[in-house]
């Protein structure tokens, strides 16, 4: 399953690796505007793209090196100007979480098929591709309809005022309103929509903050020794926490708090410390793009 | 959208690029069919930018048409005109010239008909739709159609329309920037709500004045 | 209004006194004529008293009939038919079916030009985050928020809310075991994309349904 990308006979798809220019677009349908394009060892094209070849498991998972994806996405986020494009921007961080969900589950040692962990193990990854391609699908579908929200808008259905002789055919209106209640109205119609809350809270999946994760990680990291990131998970049983762990550790990155080290590809992931000033405020601000 | 390139082909708003000349009778057609207000000939010979005798012409041709007893489209000399003589149909339809304007009516043939399918759409109570967004102009009056949408957060023309037939509210003036109908309510409203003036609506919050803020129009 | 007498004449309203019985077609053009939404053909039927199936034959004539392709007008046994093959006049305006109904549309090419005569209201568009959320109602309706965000793996209440106020989606039922509110689509949405129903949407991969196999589907 895991197929090297170089290897890959790719049948009615253009190469991955060596084929910088060919259009996202032409391939799964999607943006026509120059979006956000990765370049890495083993791919360079439109993220979209480098996300269907995922999907198709053209590309394994573990090749691809996320760091570099999300350098470029950093970079990429700070030449953003326009409210479209930070739309785009948002959609990436839905997409990474699901990527660094996947890469995790691609990383950890798979083995033979020995225990129900392993086997729950692969389950996951399937339903992350699974995940991962449903997103992609409304992403498209939503396209659709964008473009007829678009053309409708522009047509003009007959609507006119009904004609002085039909109106008095209408039932007499019977008008029940006090003054009272009609201010009530008023004061209902003008008041800004207050947020309905209704407490899914028990509906959903117990929260892992990123916040908390990094916390963590750095009071290891603070100690001085460079660590691995498969020490940094050991012993985690729940792959929320893997996973914001990881997002953590990535976040801290981004603020220049550590630094990556990585001898080769799959190969062993070292974190150590690099930041020259921390105080535990820099933490309050950490993975603030995840709140929602 | 699409390139137009450097000719100068569009000449009137009968050309539109990338499709065949629109038929002058067609294109007033289209105008009338969704014009709200009686269409006065200087009023549609600009909009179609053709002299005014043309218009005249052609909206003979659309009465006779709709009549049943001829047919419409600008005579043309390209191709042999065979039908002129066809028995047209006379439509649900006509085309009456009332108030210094053309406007399309239901035929009178067709009154009770239309009367009762009205009557059995309409209800004798307002929809909660209907009762806030007169409570927004009874506040706000005198309002715009786009400031009461940006309020209500949803599109109210039809519920405007609603409002307007039911006589409960009126337009009361046009904003003289943007030129859109401001709108304010009637005599009739306050009777119905048992006061004489809008000046006795209770108060309500201040905080609510500017009917804007906080509102994520998305 | 009408006195209408003791007499029994009356058997549909087609049949009015004092004149020919009304043709089904005009008849339901008249109603068209005049209705501000889409009028579903069980709704035509009722007004005019005729069986849903000659409704809708009646209906596909007229649509031929403005599209100037075919006549319109019951078939009739009375008269010889000698005009049924008449190319007729593809009017500037056309039947459509959005939203659960028909509804009379200026004709595509018209719009540019009778743009400039509406007051247009601009809506503002919906931002990427809220057309997502649509789509996943949409395909995957009745669903629950939990449910939304779950496939869209953030948090979509606000979005949801936004969705609710433009009146595209609504509260369509309640989840028997969690109590949770189930959302859908509404009419509005199929008018406001052109489409008459949820199975005109386009067709997405079958592998949503159980969220497996089928990779190479894409």
């Amino acid at each position: 399953m895991a197929r090297s990308p170089e290897t890959v006979p790719v049948p009615d798809e253009r190469a991955p690796g060596e084929t910088p220019a060919l259009d996202g677009a032409a391939v799964d349908g999607s943006d026509e505007a120059p979006g956000f394009r990765v370049a890495l060892s083993n791919f360079e094209g439109p993220f979209d793209l480098l996300l269907s070849l995922i999907a198709k498991h053209e590309l394994d998972i573990t090749e691809v090196s996320l760091s570099a994806v999300t350098d470029e996405f950093i970079s990429y986020l700070r030449g953003l100007d326009s409210a479209e494009e930070l739309d785009r921007a948002s959609e990436f961080l839905v997409v990474a979480a699901t990527l660094l969900d996947l890469k995790v589950a691609g990383l950890l040692p798979q083995g033979e098929l020995v225990d129900a962990e392993d086997v729950a193990l692969l389950e996951a990854r399937d339903l992350l591709f699974a995940r991962l391609l449903q997103y992609r699908a409304f992403k498209e579908a939503s396209r659709w309809f964008a473009a007829h929200l678009e053309s409708e808008s522009l047509r003009h259905p007959r609507s006119v005022r009904l004609e002085e002789r039909f109106r008095r055919r209408e039932p007499e209106l019977r008008w029940t309103l006090s003054a009272e209640d009609f201010a009530a109205l008023a004061t209902l119609a003008l008041t800004p929509r207050a947020v309905p809350t209704v407490g899914l809270d028990h509906l959903h999946a117990p929260l892992v903050s990123i916040r908390e994760q990094a916390a963590h990680v750095v009071a290891v990291l603070r100690r001085g020794e460079p660590v691995t990131f498969r020490e940094l998970i050991a012993g985690i049983g729940q792959r929320g926490v893997v996973v914001a762990r990881f997002l953590a550790v990535l976040e801290l990155y981004r603020h220049s708090a550590i630094g990556f080290e990585q001898l080769e590809p799959l190969g062993e992931l070292t974190l150590r410390w690099a930041a020259e000033s921390w105080s535990d405020e820099n933490l309050e601000s950490l993975g603030a793009d995840y709140d929602e | 959208m699409q390139d137009r390139g450097p000719e100068l082909s569009i000449v009137t708003p009968l050309d539109v690029p990338g499709q065949a000349q629109l038929d002058l009778d067609r294109a007033l057609e289209a105008i009338l069919f969704i014009a709200d207000e009686p269409q006065g000939v200087v009023q549609l010979a600009a909009a179609v930018a053709r002299p005014v005798a043309e218009v005249r012409a052609a909206i003979a041709r659309l009465v006779a048409d709709y009549d049943g007893t001829g047919t419409s489209g600008e005579p043309r000399t390209d191709i042999a005109e065979e039908e002129a003589s066809a028995r047209g149909i006379r439509r649900g339809f006509e085309l009456r010239e009332v108030g210094g304007g053309w406007r399309f009516y239901v035929r009178a043939e067709y009154d009770t008909l239309v009367a009762d399918f009205v009557f059995t759409q309409s209800s004798s109570k307002l929809s909660q739709a209907a009762l806030e967004t007169l409570a927004v102009i009874a506040y706000k009056q005198p309002i715009s159609r786009p400031s009461i949408a940006a309020i209500r957060a949803v599109n109210v023309d039809s519920v405007v329309r609603t409002l307007l037939g039911r006589g409960l509210i009126t337009e009361v003036d046009t904003d003289a920037e943007t030129g859109a109908i401001l709108y304010g309510t009637t005599d009739l409203l306050l009777t119905n709500i048992g006061i004489n003036s809008v000046d006795e609506l209770p108060h309500i919050s201040p905080l609510l004045d500017d009917g804007q803020g906080g509102f994520d129009l998305d």
